[in-house]
């Protein structure tokens, strides 16, 4: 496979010096200014050489669906492929059907198309294709005129056009009734109710809570989710009097947290039981903020503990230590490649979604709300959309209809 | 305390030697297992394989940064030299910013091997910025995005780039990333152009890809240092993957060892402590 | 000179390892340089490859990749424009007029989300629905199609009523669990035996039902709208057994990856060993 | 009006030309989205370049505090301006070679690439201390995880040549089921996103304030 360097080099010396040899005779021919490649030929000047077959049956069409300047020229292979003697095909193309032939384009042999741009549009243009070897050119007839117009619409997008509407009003017509009030079911998530036993277990216990939020900043989805968990939470711990342990790993989002959890103690009538410095930033390095975790974790024997938010591979390592102190660990994220390591050493996880689910069902605020039954309800027309899908697949392979209905709906443009 | 909850109280320190131990080792004694090629990887090989010598050039994007090195960098080796032996043309470029020293690195070292030469036979244009706002500007003109190489050379001298505009003159572009690159490459390259995309990803990212390659969005996709090893192995010059799969062996046994020790002693105890 | 520059890294390489033992000076030190070395390189990456060519250069040297422009003309206002927005981002360093920056952050937000919609339905939607509406006939005789559909059906509820019934029954017994998954897939591994007996497209049937089945479960457990009752819970059920081997797949492959990063690493250091023992002629 | 409609109505105005021009080929619309992509880069890059501003800010904090771990702190702003300085005082500090290039590769490159394969180990030891099969599920997960850790590596096929078989059925058949499912899931999360922003649903981005 791979040749040994001497020959390597050899060989490249070899091309190199015949490219050399090349442009130098190139350089020597006067070139025509339009020329967009330095190899350029005059077909007229050019006797057609009867030894190589040319391509036949070419063809040029205004390219489809594209911003204009664009022809599809294409044309069927040269008799002489298969004998191994064709190297390459040249494309050439001249604004008048007898002369000034330029040469626009070169492509391998295995190749029979070729898109052509840079021309006018709305203007007349004619093609001929050459087969060649080496120094040895043989010309197709020429074909045209062809013309090259821009397009308004990509035709082969429809699908995804009509897609991306009916999602954007599945999104704005849910959006809309949640915030009017409207009373959307999301049905409660059995996380929930691990949720509660957890803070209950923590409680009779006599042992605080450690709610870790990731290393993630405010503006994620995933650190917004984890928040209104996190109220929910507060709101038990208060009601309990149970000790709830925050580490933060960015200061905005401990600032926010704080602002949460003193609002939960205060809605449950306990002000007093709330401590500014159990919510608290600690670091931003990744494992920095691990090691500091770790020792919380081994110096208040948490009963419970919680991981909201996302997490990158900090997670095993903090839930390695959780579950070695013994407590209960319940997990929530939308990290897919942790999900795994939260799953085996967790008492209980929250996949991806559920984990916005969560606290959309907790928090009832609209716009979380009804994002999640937006998506929900283009997610079930995915569904029956892959059911018939199937069934059409499924008809047409086995005869029973001629052709797959659904296929255009599958088209990409 | 029972022995199995003794057993479970180790300090971890001793299984991180344990495993320094049982990674060092196969270095010095290795065992020369065989690797067996998978279909994603014989495809990837496949793509690069039929393309032309001297031709329309490949396009390397190694995006990786040096926290997946010794994932990805075996597979850009493998690669490059993949295309140099069989002078393929190949221009690299990279979304990374640290990925301009690493594809730098790996494109000059693959090249001094065989002799490539700079400008004909590969060129080297450098990063910039922007991830999906690059790919979808190389699919209207690539001198929109890179007008000149890495070294401030102009596109248009370059003899590997003469008359290669856009995707159109591009027969396969391949992204060697550890984060979302690759995908971008699939959204943006492969979607709106119908560009023919392969893919080298972490192992991490490899099992969220099969679906991009079962659809045909990735015309093959090497996973992990084990991609790399396979790849190596097709183009029969063995190196840094092949020569890591001996370690990975004994290490992903001593895994399902501790595991498998873990759970027996976990429901030991458990079950000791439920009467 | 290069076994210098080798030895650095290796020291550094052992200072992050120095972590495994305990949290020291030398991982601190090491950390804490990478974060300054790796903020200045990429400023210096970001300034040459992009901000210097396509900023500066335009709209203080008036040229664009060598080429003169008109200080004033379309190009010249092209580069000045978004070279202004961006320099209003820093703004969110004087409070009082962090505000303005919002003005590039509008641009900057609302531009990459537009851009990444719809070629996200398309390739993460529309393909991969396309890709999985397949055939579940895999042959073209009606009758033989039928009865590959009827047996891959009753062997995937067989298997899934086990796992589910067993669950049902609360058995906390880890030995039971196991000889619920021995029996599962005993069971399954016969009938894929008896199906490949009768047509090898009786394979390709099975698995492109388990493909079926197994994208419609995923989307139903992901389905918040209803209660997992009826035939969407069974499909939940199902859609989380897929889930969770799809996720083990991850797990060893992640595992797999961090260790390669490992033998890398172990790699440099044995080589750079021996660069030592060359120069020291041990 | 300066300080929030303007920005949303830019964040809209630019959201929906990004997303009605990939319907659109013609060059005008065409032209327009390579401006607009350029000037995405450019924000783009000085986006980037905030966080050596913050970086900055925290360091320079942290040593007029007289923060105790503030000796790190210099090594840090020393590693950047050392960076800067071989950056921009060195004409050729692009060229392979210069002390830039050797800087990246012997010191940053070694402490990124050590930091994640730390990972190896931790998983090691979650491997015998935490990854339980607590539940079904996942007994499921690790069953399918062993049968994988074993299928990729070579001595998998030492031990039997069908567990390479079994973990390329994983792979190709739950496997691609489920991360179906989930690419699905994941991508109308990702639009839904995108379009609260660009309908100004969604505002995080402006921080807060008015």
């Amino acid at each position: 496979m791979v040749a040994d360097k001497g020959r390597m080099s050899a060989k490249r010396f070899g091309t190199g010096l015949v490219t050399l040899l090349t442009l130098t005779a190139l350089s020597l021919c006067p070139a025509p200014a339009a020329a967009t490649d330095g190899a350029l030929a005059e077909a007229d000047s050019l006797a057609p050489v009867p030894s190589l077959a040319p391509p036949v049956n070419v063809r040029a069409v205004d390219t489809d669906n594209d911003r204009g300047s664009q022809i599809d020229v294409s044309w069927e292979a040269s008799a002489d492929v298969e004998f191994g003697r064709v190297e390459f095909y040249r494309i050439l193309r001249s604004s008048h059907p007898d002369t000034g032939f330029a040469a626009v384009g070169r492509v391998g042999f295995t190749q029979t198309s070729y898109v052509d741009a840079g021309m006018e549009d709305e203007t007349d243009y004619y093609y001929r294709v050459a087969a060649g070897a080496g120094e040895e050119l043989s010309y197709s007839p020429t074909i045209g005129p062809v013309v090259s117009r821009p397009h308004w619409f990509n035709m082969g997008r429809l699908n995804c056009l009509v897609a991306v509407i009916i999602f954007v009003l599945a999104i704005i017509i849910f959006v809309t009734w949640a915030k009017g009030g409207r009373d959307l079911f999301i049905r409660r998530l059995p996380g929930l109710d691990e949720v509660d036993n957890a803070v209950g277990r923590a409680t009779e216990m006599g042992k605080p809570i450690l709610y870790i939020t990731g290393l993630s900043g405010i503006s994620d989805v995933a650190t917004i989710a984890a928040i209104n968990i996190l109220g929910e939470v507060a709101k038990k711990t208060a009601e309990y009097n149970t000790r709830l342990i925050v580490p933060c790993a960015d200061p905005i989002v401990m600032a926010v947290e704080q602002e949460v959890v003193k609002e939960a103690y205060a809605e449950m009538g306990r002000p007093d039981a709330y401590n500014d410095d159990d919510v608290f930033y600690l670091t931003r390095s990744q494992f920095a903020y691990v090691a500091g975790v770790n020792g919380i974790m081994v110096r208040q024997r948490p009963a419970t503990i919680l991981y909201m938010g996302m997490f990158y591979a900090e997670s095993l390592v903090l839930a390695e230590t959780g579950s070695s102190v013994g407590a209960i660990q319940i997990a929530g994220t939308d990290a897919v490649t942790q999900l795994p390591f939260f799953i085996t050493s967790c008492d209980y996880t929250l996949i991806g979604e559920e984990l916005y689910a969560a606290s959309a069902y907790l928090s009832r605020e609209p716009i979380l709300l009804g994002g999640l039954k937006g998506v929900d309800a283009f997610k079930f027309m995915v569904g029956v959309l892959l059911i018939l899908g199937v069934i059409a697949a499924t008809l047409a392979s086995s005869g029973v209809i001629e052709a797959n209905f659904m296929a255009p709906l599958y088209a990409t443009g | 305390m029972s022995w199995a909850e003794k057993v479970l109280q180790i300090d971890r320190r001793w299984i991180f030697l344990a495993i320094a131990i049982a990674v060092t080792i196969p270095f010095f004694l290795p065992l020369g297992l065989p690797v067996v090629i998978t279909p994603p990887v014989q495809s990837l090989y496949d793509a690069v394989d039929e393309l032309e010598p001297n031709a329309a050039p490949l396009l390397l994007s190694i995006d990786y940064a040096p926290a997946t090195l010794p994932e990805l960098e075996p597979m850009s080796m493998a690669i490059l030299r993949h295309c140099f032996a069989k002078d393929v043309n190949v221009v690299v470029m990279t979304l990374h910013p640290a990925g301009y020293g690493l594809a730098e690195r790996a494109v000059l070292n693959a090249a001094e091997e065989y002799d490539a030469v700079y400008g004909e036979d590969f060129a080297f244009l450098g990063f910039q910025p922007g991830v999906s706002a690059v790919i979808l500007g190389m699919g209207i003109n690539i001198r929109n995005v890179f007008p000149a190489d890495a070294y401030g050379a102009p596109v248009d001298d370059l003899p590997v780039l003469q008359g290669v505009r856009n995707y159109d003159d591009i027969p396969l572009v391949i992204s060697l990333a550890g984060w979302s690159a690759a995908e971008a490459w699939v959204y943006y390259a492969h979607q709106p152009y119908r560009q023919t995309v392969g893919a080298g990803v972490t192992a991490v990212m490899a099992t969220d890809f099969y679906p991009y390659l079962d659809a045909g969005q990735l015309v093959g996709l090497l996973g992990g240092m084990r991609g790399a090893a396979e790849y190596e192995g097709l183009i029969q010059r063995p190196d840094q993957g092949v020569r890591g799969m001996d370690s990975q062996s004994v290490i992903h046994l001593l895994i399902i060892v501790l595991i498998a020790i873990g759970n027996a002693a976990y429901f030991i105890s458990r079950r000791k402590k439920t009467p | 000179m290069t076994f210098i520059w080798t030895t650095i890294g290796a020291l550094l390489t052992l200072s992050i390892y120095s972590f495994l033992y305990k949290d020291n000076p030398f991982y601190k030190f090491a950390e804490h340089l990478v974060v300054g070395v790796s903020a200045g390189y990429y400023l210096v990456i970001y300034y040459f490859n992009y901000i210097h060519p396509n900023v500066f250069s335009p709209v203080f040297l008036l040229e664009i990749g060598g080429e003169p422009i008109g200080f004033g003309s379309f190009l010249w206002w092209m580069a000045l424009i978004p070279g202004l927005l961006g320099v209003l981002l820093y703004a969110r360093f004087f409070p009082k007029i962090a505000w303005v920056g919002r003005w590039a952050l509008g641009i900057y937000v609302g531009g990459y989300a537009g851009l990444g919609l719809s070629p996200v339905m398309q390739a993460r939607v529309i393909e991969q629905l396309r890709a999985n509406a397949l055939s579940i006939a895999g042959v073209e005789d009606p009758f033989a199609a039928m009865t590959n559909l009827a047996l891959a059906v009753g062997i995937f509820a067989a298997m899934i009523y086990l796992l589910i019934a067993k669950r049902n029954l609360g058995a906390k017994n880890p030995l039971a669990k196991v000889g619920v998954l021995v029996v599962s897939a005993v069971v399954a591994y016969g009938g894929w035996l008896v199906l490949s007996l009768i047509s090898s497209a009786g394979v390709v049937s099975l698995t492109n039902i388990l493909l079926v089945i197994g994208l419609l479960g995923t989307l139903s457990y992901f389905f918040f709208s209803m209660k997992h009752k009826g035939i969407l819970g069974g499909l939940a059920r199902v859609g989380i057994v897929f889930l969770m081997v799809g996720f083990g797949a991850s797990f060893g492959y992640t595992v797999m990856s961090r260790i390669s990063l490992l033998i890398g690493r172990v790699g440099f250091l044995i080589d750079w060993v021996g660069q030592i023992r060359g120069i020291f002629g041990a | 009006m300066m300080r929030r409609q303007i920005p949303l109505a830019l964040c809209f105005i630019f959201g929906v030309f990004m997303t009605i021009q990939y319907f659109i080929p013609h060059h005008t619309i065409a032209d327009m989205q390579e401006r607009v992509l350029m000037w995405l880069q450019t924000l783009l890059a000085f986006a980037f370049l905030l966080g050596t501003v913050s970086l900055i800010k925290l360091h320079y904090h942290k040593i007029r505090n007289r923060a105790d771990d503030r000796g790190y702190s210099f090594v840090a702003l020393t590693g950047l301006v050392t960076m800067m300085a071989l950056g921009f005082f060195h004409p050729q500090h692009n060229l392979p070679g210069s002390p830039f290039s050797l800087m990246f590769l012997n010191v940053q490159v070694p402490i990124e690439a050590t930091m994640f394969s730390l990972l190896a180990f931790y998983i090691a030891s979650a491997a015998f201390r935490a990854f339980r099969a607590r539940t079904l599920e996942a007994t499921l997960l690790l069953v399918a995880a062993c049968i994988v850790m074993l299928g990729r590596v070579p001595i998998g096929d030492m031990i039997h040549e069908g567990i390479p078989q079994a973990t390329r059925w994983i792979l190709e058949v739950p496997n691609l089921a489920s991360k179906r499912g989930v690419m699905i899931g994941v991508g109308l999360g990702m639009m839904a996103t995108s379009l609260k922003i660009i309908l100004g649903i969604e505002r995080a981005w402006m921080g807060g304030g008015d």
